[in-house]
């Protein structure tokens, strides 16, 4: 059981590349590419988990006591907030590439062949 | 490893699943928004609340709000 | 010194901060100014952290966090000669693109600039960066730069897909990275390069190390362009605006490549496995495909920025074979080849804006014989093109000799050959191109190439507007490209700086414990040229002109030759052509597959 | 590639990828018995050092300030990237007349407006102390105005977000951050280096230079999610204008 937490990540990490692969929607894609990249999250704080230990807010909890590693939450924390740009940043190439082209379907339209 | 964390990790993959095989893009952007509950529960779990905070403002104000606006553009063309 | 260190990452972030503040409140050329300015500055510093780093390595701790027992606290940016040389060519590449946009575009709006600088910003920090989370960070930074870029000034209907499928591939790269991190950080429990390679030292490779290897060497394989994540590379060129290929092709790619060396030789050197031949092998493999395929599928191109697009994947190729021979030799090549191409191949990438510019086309059989009214460009365009082939003692030579040298010093005697066919491939391409269309030779109709690419102008032709203020930034890089091998004592440097580079006990030592032995390289005599590197350098040279001359008069070679050879090498080069499909989820695909083919052959080599 | 031929060889490479992920994780030492050393070190220095709480925040804002310098320019690169895209392409912009006619609706926005807008001011504040910080509290900031709009009209919206003044606050927050760290050097100390008194843990002026650049994140943050809101909400009504036309 120790092991699931890792399981997650990387089922999420497949899961989100095979919504990529198979999508029929640059939104969907968008979508899915978010999913990957949570899956980092899901790893990174899985990792930094200490059984028994606090968080590390030291507020009314003596400084001293067990807690979890703060290292990880604070490289999570500032990405989950930018990832939404990031996601958004795309969807508006996606929303020009509509206005271009007429469809939002990445079989539809390819750039040049070979 | 208690039956929590066991049924918080099975429900965030189940969401991750849902995610990806839904094709309406309405549907997708509620979708969207569960699954990012699902990660808030387990990262509370982690006894991470920075980050369960920042996903939970996330993925109930910014990314639905983004995410659906893009789907009525694509809709009203 | 050391207060410059943080300076060229500060001042374009500054800048671009304040363009944005109070860009609204601003003249019209006022932006111009400020970005120019603050691009030479940056790239003025750089040289100057060149300079200084040359004799020793620079270690500077953010926030004044100096290791606590043995643990890094703080992000330290560790500046040797080869991470001040990326940055500074990175400085001299955005002025140069700014200098030629100013006159390239009629209005520019602010937001333009601000992202060049922050692209600026981005890239030297990865340049600088000891911290593989920062590392990471700065590598996102320039990748969502680059992202915009891409679709500026997308008015016309150049399929705009191409930016999206380079935004999704680099974004995989980018989380592959990260979960690369994520492992490591799970089994030293540190984020900073030296600290980590000190403790993965001498423990055996188990699963987690080949698995984070992959993960880290692949994620930055995607953005350094290799076979087979490089579908991307080309549909962005098509889309992107002319002074931003100068940055994708000329610097952005290699500091993928830089980011492969830098991350071998500081985390995964301890570990005993790395250092078999068969390690060696696997590297080399990716290069030589890229080499190879990058060189065909250039030949294949009538649009000038896909031809010069795979020009750039073929000499990714070169320079991943030249660190993967894991010698100071290798590594010296690669790097004094990164840095004469990346002023040639910005110098072609203007010439080929110039011609956008003045003829509103980039369609190598639509500009046929048109480009006789730009002598001054067809000139300095055919004389790039033949000083990337590296003649002797010009151009590229100085790191194809090297390398050359290194890989016969390790009997690859095959590398030259690969080495040279690619160039010639790259060269000969580029010289047909110039060939009909400044000096109009060639049929009309070529079979073998792509088909007619859909383009409108991306910039509102104006014929008066004369081209000579745009060909200053144009020849300044070309005289640079050509006049680098010429540096005297840049061989002994590049070999020394090299040295160091590949020494990771003293980076570890440099970085905790802050010993930083300071040895000068005082050899300062001129190119030493060896026979075997001046034969393949004259092959290379002369053979990219004979396929070029062949290629542009096909009719008169006879008739059976020409068409069993046409015939042969469509059947041959279909499939490949076909694998470049343009479509998203092909490209995410091959991604996949070559993460796990390196997986798999690391998993083998490290059994 | 077909489809479905793609969709086999993604099926194969992803055994192969997820087995060779699957192996690296296996490496990971169990679940809940993570001794990293770096952690721990920062968990027991922070409240000494820097009077601050919450380790974590310490850590973003003082410990490993420059890669939240880098996270911010990657959100302020991305809206400018959103605004360098779409904004190109309207010059006019006929705006619908979408007011919300239901009362109910405008009552619950108008309570609500100060409530969110006072939670997100608290959330900043209190970044060095409890759970929160420039980042949360900045697109928390970020909604009231969202309220704006959906309690109210776009009309409104689009009054209360001038772009140039939202540009100056994102420029400015950004700017500030970066002004911060070269401060610190223009005294010779090391970039980022925490100047200002460290105050005394618990309280809101606690961690020196710390509340400075959270303020700076969270202007930074709240500046750039009203940006990209508004580009986005221009650019359906210019699409829905055009389909008009």
């Amino acid at each position: 059981m120790s092991y699931l937490p890792y399981l997650l990540a990387v089922w999420i990490f497949l899961v989100g590349l095979f919504g990529i692969v198979r999508s029929r929607n640059f939104i969907h894609l968008v979508v899915c590419l978010s999913v990957t990249q949570s899956s980092t999250y899901v790893l990174l704080l899985s990792i930094g988990y200490v059984k028994g230990g606090t968080a590390p807010i030291f507020k009314d909890v003596k400084p001293g006591t067990k807690a979890v590693d703060p290292v990880v939450q604070a490289l999570t924390l500032t990405d989950i907030v930018v990832s939404v740009t990031v996601a958004a940043l795309l969807l508006s190439l996606a929303i020009l590439g509509k206005h271009h082209a007429g469809t939002m379907d990445p079989e539809e339209l390819h750039p040049m062949q070979g | 490893m208690n039956v929590i964390y066991v049924f918080s990790i099975v429900l965030a993959g189940a969401a991750a699943l849902a995610v990806v095989l839904t094709t309406d893009l309405l549907r997708i952007a509620m979708l969207a928004s569960f699954y990012t509950l699902t990660l808030v529960i387990f990262f509370l779990l982690l006894q991470a609340p920075d980050v369960a905070l920042s996903e939970l403002v996330v993925g109930t104000i910014a990314y639905p709000v983004v995410l659906v606006v893009a789907i009525l553009i694509d809709r009203a063309e | 010194m050391d207060v410059l260190i943080p300076l060229p990452v500060a001042i374009p972030l500054l800048a671009a901060a304040f363009l944005t503040a109070f860009g609204h409140f601003m003249g019209p050329r006022l932006d111009d100014v400020i970005g120019l300015a603050a691009a030479a500055a940056t790239a003025t510093i750089s040289l100057l952290l060149l300079f200084d780093a040359s004799g020793h390595d620079l270690v500077y701790w953010f926030g004044g966090w100096r290791p606590r027992d043995g643990v890094a606290i703080g992000i330290a940016f560790t500046i040797d000669a080869f991470g001040a040389g990326v940055a500074s060519l990175v400085g001299v590449l955005v002025t140069a693109a700014l200098a030629f946009s100013w006159r390239y575009f009629d209005e520019v709006g602010t937001l333009f600039h601000v992202l060049m600088l922050v692209f600026l910003g981005a890239m030297i920090g990865f340049a600088l960066s000891g911290d593989l989370f920062n590392m990471f960070v700065w590598f996102e930074l320039m990748s969502v730069a680059a992202y915009a870029l891409t679709g500026y000034r997308v008015e016309e209907a150049s399929p705009l897909e191409g930016a999206i499928n380079f935004a999704v591939t680099n974004s995989v790269g980018s989380f592959c990275i990260l979960f690369g991190t994520g492992l490591l950080y799970a089994r030293t429990g540190a984020l900073n390069l030296a600290q980590i390679g000190h403790t993965l030292a001498g423990h055996q490779a188990d699963g987690l190390v080949v698995a984070a290897f992959a993960l880290l060497i692949g994620g930055l394989l995607v953005k350094a362009a290799v076979v087979p994540f490089h579908f991307w590379l080309a549909d962005a060129h098509a889309v992107a605006p002319t002074p931003v290929c100068v940055l994708f092709s000329g610097i952005m790619v290699e500091l993928g490549i830089y980011g492969v060396a830098r991350i071998y030789w500081t985390v995964f050197a301890g570990v005993p496995e790395t250092h078999g031949p068969g390690f060696r092998a696997v590297l080399l493999g990716f290069g030589t495909a890229g080499a190879l395929v990058g060189g065909t599928m250039c030949f294949l191109q009538r649009h000038l920025k896909r031809l010069l697009a795979y020009s750039t994947i073929s000499h990714a190729g070169i320079f991943l074979i030249g660190i993967a021979l894991l010698s100071a030799k290798g590594l010296a090549g690669s790097a004094a080849y990164v840095l004469s191409h990346g002023l040639l191949k910005g110098a072609l990438f203007l010439c080929v804006g110039i011609l956008l510019n003045k003829l509103s086309s980039v369609d190598e059989l639509v500009l046929q014989r048109r480009g006789r009214e730009l002598p001054l460009t067809g000139a300095v365009f055919a004389l790039c093109a033949i000083a990337i082939a590296g003649p002797p003692p010009f151009g590229t030579f100085l790191g194809k000799s090297l390398i050359d040298e290194g890989a016969t010093a390790l009997d690859y005697h095959w590398i030259p050959l690969v080495v040279t066919v690619a160039s010639i491939l790259t060269s000969g391409a580029m010289l047909r191109a110039a060939g009909r269309i400044f000096l109009g030779l060639g049929a009309s109709s070529e079979p073998y190439l792509s088909e007619e690419p859909d383009e409108q102008h991306e910039v509102e032709r104006e014929p008066g507007r004369s081209q000579y203020l745009m060909l200053v930034p144009v020849v300044a890089l070309a005289v640079a490209g050509i006049g680098i091998s010429l540096v005297p004592g840049l061989e002994h440097h590049t070999e020394a700086a090299a040295s160091r580079f590949r020494d990771t006990h003293a980076y570890v030592d440099g970085v905790l414990n802050g010993h930083q032995p300071h040895h000068a390289v005082l050899n300062f005599d001129l190119l030493t040229l060896t026979a075997p590197s001046v034969l393949w350098g004259i092959a290379s040279a002369l053979g990219a002109v004979l396929l070029a001359v062949a290629a542009l008069n096909r009719e008169r070679l006879r008739p059976g030759v020409v068409k069993a050879s046409l015939h042969w090498l469509n059947r041959g080069l279909d499939p490949i052509r076909a694998l470049h499909s343009g479509a998203i989820g092909d490209y995410v695909t091959w991604l996949v597959v070559g993460m796990t083919v390196l997986g798999g052959l690391f998993a083998v080599v490290v059994r | 590639m077909t489809r479905r031929i793609r969709l086999t060889v993604f099926g194969v490479a992803a055994a192969g990828f997820a087995a060779l992920l699957i192996w690296g994780t296996l490496g990971i030492p169990d679940f809940g018995h993570y001794r990293g050393r770096y952690g721990q070190i920062l968990n027991h220095a922070a409240v000494k050092e820097r009077q601050t709480t919450n380790t974590v925040t310490a850590i973003v804002f003082d410990y490993r300030g420059l890669d939240t310098m880098g996270e911010e320019f990657i959100l302020f690169a991305s809206v400018t990237g959103v605004a360098l895209l779409l904004r190109e392409q309207r010059k006019d912009v006929p705006r619908p007349r979408d007011e919300v006619r239901n009362e109910a609706v405008r009552a619950i926005g108008i309570c609500l407006v100060p409530a969110v807008l006072t939670l997100g001011l608290w959330v900043v504040a209190h970044g060095a102390i409890t759970p929160g910080g420039g980042f949360q509290g900045g697109v928390i900031l970020s909604a009231t105005f969202l309220l704006v709009w959906l309690a109210g009209s776009l009309r409104t919206y689009v009054r209360l977000t001038p772009t140039p003044y939202v540009d100056l606050t994102e420029g400015t927050g950004v700017g500030g951050f970066v002004v911060t760290g070269l401060i610190a050097l223009l005294i010779g100390m090391p970039f980022l280096h925490n100047l200002l008194p460290y105050g005394l843990a618990g309280k809101l002026s606690s961690g020196g230079s710390l509340p400075i650049l959270n303020w700076a994140t969270g202007l930074a943050v709240t500046a750039a999610f009203l940006l990209l809101y508004s580009e986005f909400l221009e650019e359906r009504s210019f699409v829905i204008a055009g389909k008009h036309k």
